[in-house]
């Protein structure tokens, strides 16, 4: 049955309307899990609030198990679904300089959006730092054109690239996540003894 | 100092009833009644396997009775099957061969062994089933070549038929690259008036070898 | 509190271990067996020798011919335009390029119409649509296109009808009827269409 | 707002678990509809290049990384992660406005460093991050969230290398947040 829109089960313009709804639910997520925050968001990296590990680490697994258990049910036909292009080098190059933008800037580009719709000035200073970026890499897109193309694998799934079968990723990601939850419990209780407390 | 609320008693409700959804998913989950159990490849190794095939003077055993092993179905609609057919056998119209009662039917027969020959018309009539019976697992279904037509033809000297090998399609019966461009000379007699309306300029050789 | 955070492993350590024990789902690809045996049992599949031939003499262009016999047959004739697709090779990756294009009639021929008839099988299997099978082969090619039969004086209208188309296709097979001349020396444009892969076989 | 110890305003979030859980289950929602993630920095691509296109128009249809966005039919703003992003921001209003959050424009930094500080630390972060997932074929939602969900190579890298930087290097980076 699913995906609709591949599937051709929902066409034309209800695309957007789907798109705004689904940003709604997204956007509300994020700022009732308090990313609109980026001292909760910084937290992780220093142990005193774990609230994104928990929450991405949470939805990762659920989304895993539930697309697995959802495609043996032939509701949502995962052979149809986009998979993300590896990119190998410059996604390692990318990720590493969103990791130092992550620390700086204490938002990602989702939780901006909901960190200005509460009014924090570093969220709007944050988006317009991204407006930049984008704009500043693609002005100087053609001197790395080359590397930006490199390293393509393709289309490629987790299974595609190590032959084990997904729902061993999907359990093997649970595990994890799920021994990291109670292991974050003992060290943000820790951590949290000796910080001063922070405002929101 | 807890920012978030500690207790996830709506996490572990909303858990529950994602929980509930794939039980739900489970409960309606239809397994279907037939799967593929051969591969494509395998099933094409399979058209090649002599043996799954049943010829027409194999049925001298079965109409004879000699042979309990083997049981003929006849897939023709059931006015054809009334009309003739060859004798020994029951009439499975191929609309019904899935239906509840004569699927379990020949469940059993493929359970105990048994050889079932399918047959229709010719040969093709029949082919198409059986290939299908075959990819989805039912290892002991043949089909008759020549099908009733030549059964009926023949009925009277199946016996001899070991040596007609009329039966066997897929042979050429023409030369083809020959008689296709000399195909006109045969007919050089008859008249041509009344041409239909074709775009002759483009007229050609056989385009052999198609490139 | 904290017995709720034990539940909430538990659960989802369950609802993961519960995956691995999902079988593989088939291919999705491939149509469901159910679906498969009742479109062979519909004879909808089946195209006249005629009908091929009217439509290669109209160049239609969303006609597809798949000779579906070995490439040695195939080298020494096959009809205009075909494309060679043995029959054992069906399923091979390189050989799909050319079935499941959209709006494009890919019409099977051998030289019975059995082998036809398994490849059709065999491709509807894996869920192309829009697939045919030339009726009687190449055998019946010659018998109706290229040495058509008079019909007998008391046939009905029709039968002649089709004859004169046959006799028209006749000539336009194989050459023949001198009277025409050298008026058309152009050549019977071969359709190909642009393909991803290199044509396997006869190209 | 001044008093830092005031306990009476602490907001008030949902347990991350739940909302982790919802987001886990929009995330299959969105897959189930749309057969792809959720994004976040496409939308402020489609914001540069449709600036860039209106601004310079010649500019925008050489340079060969605006091209590949620019369609002669429709504006790049007419795009899913746009209106998705769109609804991100008022997602989080109405959160905002249910938990009471929406406030004045104010700034939120640690107490040892000025609002000047981390103003210029958020625009650098802003940059770096935009630069970076335009190399990562997303940010952390496209990429890390979404692609780790639907099991993509790509994605995981994105999520392991980023969260691995971000660990690496969070001692330099200590008197910013703490």
């Amino acid at each position: 049955m699913g995906p609709l829109i591949p599937n051709g089960v929902i066409t034309g313009d209800w695309d957007f309307v789907i798109a705004l709804l689904i940003g709604i639910a997204f956007g509300f997520i994020l700022e009732a899990s308090g990313f609109s925050s980026s001292r909760n968001i910084a937290g992780v990296f220093y142990g005193y609030n774990f609230v994104v590990l928990r929450v991405f680490f949470t939805a990762v697994i659920v989304a895993m198990t539930g697309l697995l258990f959802f495609d043996y049910f032939g509701w949502i036909e995962l052979d149809k679904i986009f998979i993300l292009p590896t990119y190998l080098t410059p996604m390692i190059v990318g990720s590493i300089i969103m990791g130092f933008g992550f620390l700086l800037g204490g938002f990602c580009p989702g939780t901006s959006y909901t960190a200005i719709a509460i009014g924090k000035l570093d969220g709007i200073v944050f988006t317009i730092g991204l407006f930049l970026g984008i704009f500043l890499f693609s002005e100087t897109f053609p001197l790395f054109k080359d590397f930006y193309y490199s390293g393509f694998l393709g289309n490629v799934t987790l299974t595609d690239v190590t032959g084990i079968p997904a729902a061993w990723f999907a359990f093997a990601f649970t595990v994890i996540a799920l021994a990291s939850f109670w292991f974050t419990m003992i060290i943000e209780k820790h951590i949290r003894k000796k910080i001063t407390e922070y405002k929101f | 100092m807890h920012v978030h609320d500690l207790n996830p008693k709506k996490a572990l409700a909303t858990i529950i009833i994602f929980v509930i959804i794939i039980i739900l998913g489970f409960v309606t989950l239809k397994r279907p009644k037939f799967i593929y159990k051969v591969s494509l490849q395998e099933s094409i190794e399979l058209l090649k396997d002599k043996n799954a095939y049943f010829y027409p003077w194999q049925l001298v055993d079965v109409i004879n009775k000699v042979d309990n092993n083997i049981v003929l179905i006849d897939i023709r609609d059931i006015f054809s099957y009334g009309q003739g057919h060859i004798p020994g056998s029951e009439n499975i119209s191929a609309y019904d061969l899935t239906s509840k009662k004569y699927i379990e039917y020949l469940n059993r027969l493929n359970a105990e062994g048994k050889t079932v020959v399918l047959y229709g018309n010719d040969q093709l009539e029949a082919n198409g089933p059986w290939m299908w019976f075959k990819q989805v697992g039912y290892e002991n279904f043949k089909v008759l070549l020549g099908g009733y037509k030549y059964y009926l033809a023949h009925k009277d000297n199946l016996e001899e038929t070991k040596s007609d090998k009329s039966y066997i399609l897929e042979v050429p019966d023409f030369n083809f690259a020959e008689v296709a461009n000399k195909g006109a000379s045969i007919q050089s007699t008859t008249k041509n008036t009344k041409v239909p309306v074709i775009k002759r300029k483009k007229k050609k050789t056989v385009a052999a070898g198609g490139c | 509190m904290n017995r709720n955070y034990i539940l909430l492993t538990i659960l989802m350590l369950a609802l993961a271990t519960g995956t691995l024990f999902l079988k593989k789902t088939p291919n999705y690809n491939e149509i469901k067996p159910q679906k498969l045996l009742w479109e062979i049992i519909q004879p909808t599949r089946y195209v006249t020798t005629d009908q091929v031939a009217k439509m290669i003499i109209n160049k239609d262009q969303t006609l597809e011919l798949v000779d579906v016999r070995d490439t040695k047959s195939y080298e020494k004739f096959s009809l205009s335009g075909a494309i060679n697709v043995p029959l054992d090779s069906i399923a091979a990756t390189s050989n799909q390029d050319y079935f499941g294009l959209p709006g494009i009639k890919v019409v099977f021929y051998s030289n019975d119409d059995i082998a036809a008839d398994e490849a059709w099988v065999l491709t509807r299997r894996l869920g192309y649509k829009d697939t045919y099978v030339m009726k009687g082969g190449l055998n019946c090619w010659i018998r109706t296109v290229i040495q058509p039969q008079q019909p007998s004086e008391d046939a009905p209208y029709t039968e002649f009808e089709k004859y004169h188309f046959r006799k028209g296709a006749q000539i336009y097979f194989t050459g023949a009827n001198i009277e025409q001349g050298s008026a058309g020396k152009s050549k019977v444009s071969i359709r190909r269409k642009k393909k991803k892969a290199v044509a396997a076989g006869g190209c | 707002m001044k008093n830092i110890n005031s306990n009476k305003n602490r907001p008030h979030y949902i347990n991350p678990y739940f909302g982790g859980v919802l987001l886990g289950l929009l995330v299959i929602l969105t897959v189930y509809i749309t057969g792809r993630g959720l994004g976040a920095s496409g939308a402020v691509k489609s914001a540069v290049v449709t600036t860039a296109d209106a601004i310079v128009p010649i500019h925008a249809h050489t340079n060969p990384y605006y091209s590949k966005f620019i369609s002669s039919d429709k504006s790049p703003m007419y795009n899913w992660l746009v209106f998705e992003s769109l609804g991100i921001f008022f997602g989080g209003l109405l959160s905002g406005v249910i938990f009471r959050r929406v406030k004045k424009i104010r700034v939120e930094r640690s107490p040892k460093i000025t609002n000047k500080t981390r103003l210029t630390a958020a625009l650098i972060g802003g940059i770096l991050f935009g630069i970076g997932s335009q190399f990562g074929r997303g940010c952390s939602s496209g990429a890390a969230l979404s692609g780790s969900a639907t099991f993509s190579f790509g994605g995981v890298i994105v999520m392991l290398v980023l969260f691995g930087t971000g660990y690496a290097i969070a001692g330099l980076f200590k008197k910013l947040w703490i």
